[in-house]
């Protein structure tokens, strides 16, 4: 029932901008339910997004809430954590956002281990403006910039995140929505940068090209092409769905204070 | 053994549905039906087991599940 | 012909633009002169949408339509916005199917069924833009059927030219339909 | 039936492009520029060219100035927010002298703004945009047949001049469809190329033309291009007498072809007591309101800069001891070019930011207010 | 022995900003800036406050302005390359009305340039290089001294008027060393804070201040921030009422304070038959050719601007019916503004881009050329 | 004898401006000496660089040279080689200039796996600029940004290339410059994007604010701690050198001709 | 005093600019005006570098050394920019050590092994500087060596205080002596 | 077997020499030494193996090796 969580929502902005059968709706519900599972104070909560149909979404919550610019909402955040490490900071990016212009934003931030949670709404396309191809659009899939099929290969963003220092990563899918809200719950406890993928449908950019007739044909190919992590060999167009990875390292605000009490301390 | 079904009310918000139609395909006992302009319609309110894939489905919290707390 | 300003309103993926093209492009196969415009919600979808053509034999300054000579409003709030308080001069068309609301008018206006017409006779909404596009040129009495015939065919996305040819048909027929009682129909 | 084709203003910008041989496109999309990434996208394959989409607009601008450094012709496109990003390539690309088109299709701003709305806020911005003293050139289309042959004209410069042209187009005039000409016997200017063997070759020589020829890479002309201040080998030197020299030369290698670049339209101006100074989507409502003005007996005429940079500063003075209005889709921006020419006295302003188009209503009602 | 200390401008920089209550700095380095951000690594931790080292210069721009948001009062800085990748989030910040200082140590350009030579050809990429329309405050420091003062008046500034504040330096002044004297007693101006419950705050109220006041991140009042044109609330509208009475304010926003916001000097003025408006490194070698000429019998007078923008026409325009000499290291910036206070008639420029100091001769021999 | 070499350069503009003992000159020359044994046509070869002192290389290469803006030489490498795919392209830059600034075209152009032969010039340090931390800083090092040594994580390059999508990664130092010339070799035969990470000193900027006394230190550490890879186990400062990643992928500017074709054959 | 103008120069890496900074240091010890700037060659290293210091005790505008009262030359090039055309007026000082060919002079003209003697003294070419700085103090009789060290010791790198004092001393030394025989000089 | 090291010449072309002391740390031969103003000098000729190691870690191209061809 919406009246369980509509405390985290400005009521008034609702109904939302995304088209009919949009899945940013159903992830932005996730993420809502994870905060309420939380139960972190409201007034603590930061939420960064950058600019996108994705990133629309912090107009709708009842947080400190902040609409960046196209592709830096990390270093956004990454400036409120450090300034203020008490916050929880959460970031909130389209493919598009994170993966093609944000992608250096991304991987200095994971490499700071910065303790932000985030969560990258892939729905392998730019929604926004109107269905070009995106990092993590699919080989071949058509794009209004890929009239032809798109030619390169989609950027395996959990691995780069891996590879460049983050200490959790996990994907999941506007229709395993709980166990989205489960990793998110996760990526929120884990002290350091962590990233979920949260696979959604944009039938209107994304699915009219690429013969998904409706929007509930898109979530049929969420719940068949995710594949709970465990699963040995995974086919085509199939995907790990659940914890990706976990590290440990030190996360950037804590080696900061740290610091500044050496410092503090008198020694240099 | 409690029948909660009989408790369970489907309440569509029609300011805020879309009828992009997900509750009907997922709900799996077809509570949901749309009429001939789309618009959600609760066919079938006392099949409904409260399982909520439809209220968690759901892009535009237009759907609620409301489960009366007096069985 | 000195500045007919036409005016196609409704939601955004009710394909008004689309109509709006196929509207001006036949105006070029006619020779006239032709500005075809539209404006959009936050980047493009869900809320209202507005497409505007003005054809004319002069040369078109201004591209925007200022007084309307023809509008249709196929959702209520296109209606209230562009139809309420239209000059009953211009022509004024509803889509009847989500226009449930309307105020009284003496003239020049028609409440036609058009999305519901186009699910029950072509099984779906998609092509509504097209029946509508064909019940205002029918009666902006513009241009001839076979301009808009050909613009269709020229605009239409590829694998879609049959059914978007049935639905112009349809359309004109509504509109020329509406026409012949004379003006004053309230179908609403 | 003519032959003339309906267009979008971006999709002529694009055809404009292919006419004046373009082969490449990269890019990254934004409202309401993405069109003409979306149509390179389709068509420079077919034409044996390449698109390519980056991963963000400074990407873009570096891939365009790359790919032209081999012969290409090359364009870029976008909307505030990536013009923005663009600047500093941009300047690099003034720099060393390699010919680019970047088309700016306005949005109001400033920031994200209002994405799907006109504006022409970008006009400083455009000619001041990237860092330190630089030559410009911007041009202006006010109809999609402009869109087209502007584009064309784009090109030409850039090729001649050796420089980055900017096309500042706005919303209105991009998303606008109108009737379009695709003429075929636009003229179509290239580089110049060297005229002497690799050997005697001087890059970046400073003769009278001042615009040295440009050899392709992979031509047996080896040289080097650098964003730092460089003799006329190409070498990097921070010595004041080179580096002035060059400075000099490229700050001021439009000067002498400043007839040839500088455009404008004129439209009732000999007996005019009011001159409006309008481009862009601002020229239309000003050229509907103009007739209704003159029906009233009001002697008011129309200066429409084509090229907004260089400004057509000479060719308004002539036209001194008259009163000036400037309407603009900003908050002012152009108006302060007359206002150089003759002081503020006489010039006034019509402004509007709200993302609407102006109406010749409300013009014709300051022209009334001025000319009372 | 006095209290005075050495320093450099670009540490002078710094100290302002530690005096003015900075606790937070992002940055990317670039000479001749640089050292800025060295200081601020240093004695940030020791203060408490946070230095952060950016990947690049946007993402140094988001930081700064988040760090703002929670509270902390944020510098960056940077130079000419630089300077223009931040100009899109300049403009953020801008149009979202969050505090910052950006400063920009100005080395010659275009492109890479001389990047350890001086120049001032950003001054006008201060005030137009963001897209879209937007107000500015930019200011010039023409000594190590001003560096100091004027970084905490930059600061005074942006928290007074919730904007962006550019302090322009030039390489001269960043790296000179002179006598400065660390001033306690300068006023130092904190943002308003909401005076009402967070149930009744409305984050960007338009009211007659034009300034709204501005609760911090994680103070219980919860609202949103955004880059689109947004309504009293926060909340993003594209409605052109709603959105225009924004822009309206915003664009406006510091015209009722101009009073307050421009700084000058003005030397030897009152009988002075030439003009000499000089700013930042140029107003030095003005300085020392002023005794020359005063010698000489030339009556010439130095008005040197200290907020460069807005523009201090309308103390300028009082000087009317003299002449002008407009010396700067670019070529020919802000002449133009003193142009459009009184058209072109009697105003000279003296320009130099090669990377060198103008100096005091030269000066002294353009007067003797403009009094002749 | 560099009279052997010596036709690939502009020995008009030598001496170089490097400070005395930096490795750079050295790398150059591990360069030049790969691109002899290719035997590759000079007109037809572009070395691409950025801005910092490993970027000033372009000047001194008789090549078709360009010296872009600080990060972006990948971009400009990707419109070089797009546009006319039949030129060698080679792209030289900083770590800093890569890894910092640069590091969103670094992970672009590995995903598209365009055929380019990078080399990145690691010398832990901002040096042209006079020692700031760059991400590749080792932890815990001095500069002058990190005055109380460096908080940050170094960003593991080779690793995040592969992620990414390179399908070619190798490391070498300017000691171990023979080594150096065999990878740059193997980069270029690889036809995709091929990665050298060449470990080098910058005495100035970082070895005197860390503890190495000569430029000769400097190369002795490199030969101690550069290992060479197959050993199972390495230390602390230590680093793998070699080939370090190898992989199969499709050539972006291959797959564009085959577009072209196929297009041009009448396909859509 | 009345601007007393003082270039240093020679190559980058010698330390120039900081001996500046601990001149200029020793003036604002001593109570009075100074300006401190230096130009570099390409960002930073390798080739000309030039320091300058401006000491006066009226407001000093100009920021750079228009007729220098005194040259440090301490690398032949430096010495063929700054020292070979130097008016006669001004004292010249070389370092003996890489300025090897000088053009004769009549007067104020100090040729000494400066960085030699450091070589020698202190076993290593580090600390010139300072020694430069000593002998440029003593020979402009600008300022009181009890300034001149105590803005050694405010400016020197920690851990290197010891040797530039003795650096310093050395100077100091060298220059008090070259001047005792009084001016014309010629150590070459 | 013929003993090379007789005919190489171990040139230092001081214009470039920057006196960074590289070819002096990794001579296996000791073959060159510096100066009291650390330029490099060609203390032991005939003791060069021609291994060009001081070549190679030159970064300056300053110092070379000849060896003749007539051993
Ligand atoms: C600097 C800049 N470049 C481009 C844009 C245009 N733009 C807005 S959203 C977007 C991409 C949206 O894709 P994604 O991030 O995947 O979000 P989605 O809309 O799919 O949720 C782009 C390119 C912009 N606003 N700013
Ligand atoms: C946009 C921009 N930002 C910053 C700079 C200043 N800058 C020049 S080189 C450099 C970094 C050099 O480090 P690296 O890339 O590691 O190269 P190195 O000098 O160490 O070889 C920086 C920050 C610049 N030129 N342009
Ligand atoms: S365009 Fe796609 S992502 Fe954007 S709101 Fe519509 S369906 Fe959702
Ligand atoms: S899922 Fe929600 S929006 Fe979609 S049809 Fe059902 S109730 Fe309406
Ligand atoms: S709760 Fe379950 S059964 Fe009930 S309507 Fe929703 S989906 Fe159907
Ligand atoms: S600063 Fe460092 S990297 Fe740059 S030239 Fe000097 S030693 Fe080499
Ligand atoms: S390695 Fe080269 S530069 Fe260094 S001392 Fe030896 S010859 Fe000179
Ligand atoms: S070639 Fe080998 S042995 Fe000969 S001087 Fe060089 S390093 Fe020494
Ligand atoms: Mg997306
Ligand atoms: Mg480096």
């Amino acid at each position: 029932m919406f009246s369980e969580i509509s405390e985290y929502f400005r009521t008034e902005a609702l109904p939302h901008i995304w088209c009919p059968g949009c899945g940013i709706g159903t992830v932005m519900q996730a993420l809502v339910r994870a905060i309420k599972t939380l139960q972190l104070d409201q007034n603590n909560i930061v939420v960064v997004s950058g600019i996108g149909c994705s990133s629309r979404m912090t107009g709708y919550l009842d947080f400190n809430t902040l609409h960046s610019t196209h592709g830096r909402a990390l270093a956004f955040a990454t400036g409120i954590k450090a300034a203020k490490p008490e916050l929880d900071v959460f970031v909130v990016m389209g493919d598009g956002d994170a993966a093609a212009i944000g992608g250096n934003h991304f991987i200095h931030a994971a490499r700071r281990n910065i303790d932000l949670t985030v969560i990258v709404i892939n729905n392998s396309i730019y929604g926004m403006t109107g269905g070009q191809s995106s990092p993590l659009t699919p080989h071949d899939k058509r794009a209004t910039t890929s009239p032809y099929g798109n030619l390169e290969r989609p950027l395996q963003l959990l691995a780069v995140a891996e590879a460049a220092g983050a200490t959790y990563g996990a994907r999941a899918t506007a229709y395993h929505n709980q166990l989205l809200t489960k990793v998110i719950i996760d990526a929120y406890n884990n002290p350091g940068f962590s990233v979920v993928e949260a696979v959604s449908q944009c039938p209107v950019s994304y699915g009219r090209r690429n013969k998904f007739k409706t929007p509930a044909d898109m979530l049929r190919w969420q719940k068949e092409h995710g594949i709970m992590k465990g699963r040995q060999e995974i086919g085509d167009e199939e995907f790990l769905i659940g914890e990706i990875f976990r590290a440990q390292a030190a996360e950037y605000t804590r080696e900061y204070e740290k610091l500044r009490q050496r410092l503090q301390g008198g020694e240099r | 053994m409690v029948r909660v079904t009989e408790n369970t009310q489907v309440i569509v918000n029609h300011d805020w549905c879309k009828k992009c139609g997900i509750c009907l395909a997922f709900c799996p006992k077809r509570v949901l039906e749309s009429d001939e302009l789309g618009r959600v319609v609760v066919a079938k309110p006392e099949e409904c087991i409260a399982c909520r894939i439809c209220e968690r489905l759901c892009p535009d919290f237009a759907i609620n599940i409301e489960v009366s707390k007096d069985e | 012909m000195s500045g007919e300003q036409v005016l196609l309103s409704g939601t955004g993926g009710q394909g008004l633009i689309l109509a709006a093209i196929m509207l001006a492009e036949a105006a070029v196969l006619a020779g006239h002169n032709v500005v075809q415009s539209q404006s959009y919600g936050p980047e493009a979808r869900g809320g209202a949408s507005k497409a505007e053509v003005i054809i004319s034999d002069e040369k078109i300054y201004y591209p925007k339509v200022q007084t309307p000579g023809l509008v249709l409003a196929m959702s209520q709030e296109a209606y209230r916005k562009y139809g309420l308080n239209l000059d009953e001069a211009a022509i004024l068309v509803v889509d009847s199917t989500y226009v449930l609301e309307v105020k009284p008018r003496q003239k020049n206006f028609y409440a036609l069924p058009i999305t519901r017409l186009t699910r029950s006779e072509l099984g779906g909404e998609q092509s509504a833009n097209v029946m509508a596009l064909g019940v205002v040129a029918a009666l902006g009495n513009l241009l001839t059927r076979e301009q808009v015939t050909q613009a269709v065919l020229n605009r239409a996305p590829k694998g879609t030219a049959k059914r978007n040819l049935k639905a112009l048909e349809i359309g004109w027929q509504l509109g020329r339909e509406a026409e012949l009682p004379a003006g004053n129909r309230n179908a609403g | 039936m003519s032959n003339a084709r309906l267009m979008q203003g971006n999709e002529a910008c694009a055809e404009g492009a292919l006419a004046a041989g373009v082969r490449f496109f990269a890019g990254y999309p934004i409202t309401p520029s993405t069109e003409i990434a979306e149509i390179m996208a389709e068509k420079l394959p077919l034409l044996g060219g390449t698109f390519i989409q980056m991963e963000d607009e400074i990407g873009s601008m570096a891939a365009v100035i790359g790919a032209s450094l081999t012969g290409a012709k090359a364009l870029t496109a976008t909307s505030g927010p990536g013009f923005s990003l663009k600047q500093e390539n941009i300047g690099f690309a003034i720099a060393t002298e390699v010919p680019c088109v970047v088309v700016d299709v306005q949005r109001a701003g400033p920031s994200t703004g209002l994405p799907t709305s006109p504006a022409q806020a970008d006009v400083m911005q455009a000619r001041w945009g990237t860092h330190g003293d630089h030559p410009a050139i911007v041009l202006s289309p006010a109809s999609v047949q402009e869109c087209y042959e502007l584009t064309v004209q784009a090109f030409n410069f850039a090729e001649e001049f050796r420089t980055a042209v900017i096309m500042l187009m706005d919303e209105v005039i991009g998303h606008l469809r109108e009737k379009v000409e695709l003429r075929e016997n636009l003229a179509v200017v290239d580089r110049k190329k060297p005229s002497v063997p690799p050997d005697r070759y001087i890059p970046y020589v400073n003769d009278e033309s001042r615009i040295p020829a440009m050899a392709n890479f992979g031509e047996g002309y080896r040289y080097h291009v650098t964003g730092l201040t460089h003799g006329e080998n190409g070498l990097p030197t921070g010595k004041p007498e080179v580096a002035g020299k060059f400075l000099q030369r490229l700050t001021h290698k439009l000067d002498p072809y400043l007839d040839r670049i500088q455009r404008w339209e004129e439209v009732e101006l000999s007996d005019a007591e009011l001159v409006i100074v309008a481009y862009g989507c601002t020229a239309r409502p000003v050229r509907e309101a103009l007739g209704a003005a003159r029906r009233e007996g009001l002697k008011v005429g129309l200066f429409r800069p084509i090229t907004i940079w260089p400004f057509p500063s000479g060719e308004i003075a002539k036209l001194g001891g008259r009163k000036f209005l400037v309407p603009e889709m900003n908050s002012g921006q152009l108006v302060g070019e007359v206002e150089r020419i003759f002081g503020p006295k006489n010039i006034h302003r019509y402004n509007r930011i709200d993302g609407e188009l102006i109406t010749p209503g409300e013009i014709l009602e300051k022209i009334r207010e001025v000319m009372a």
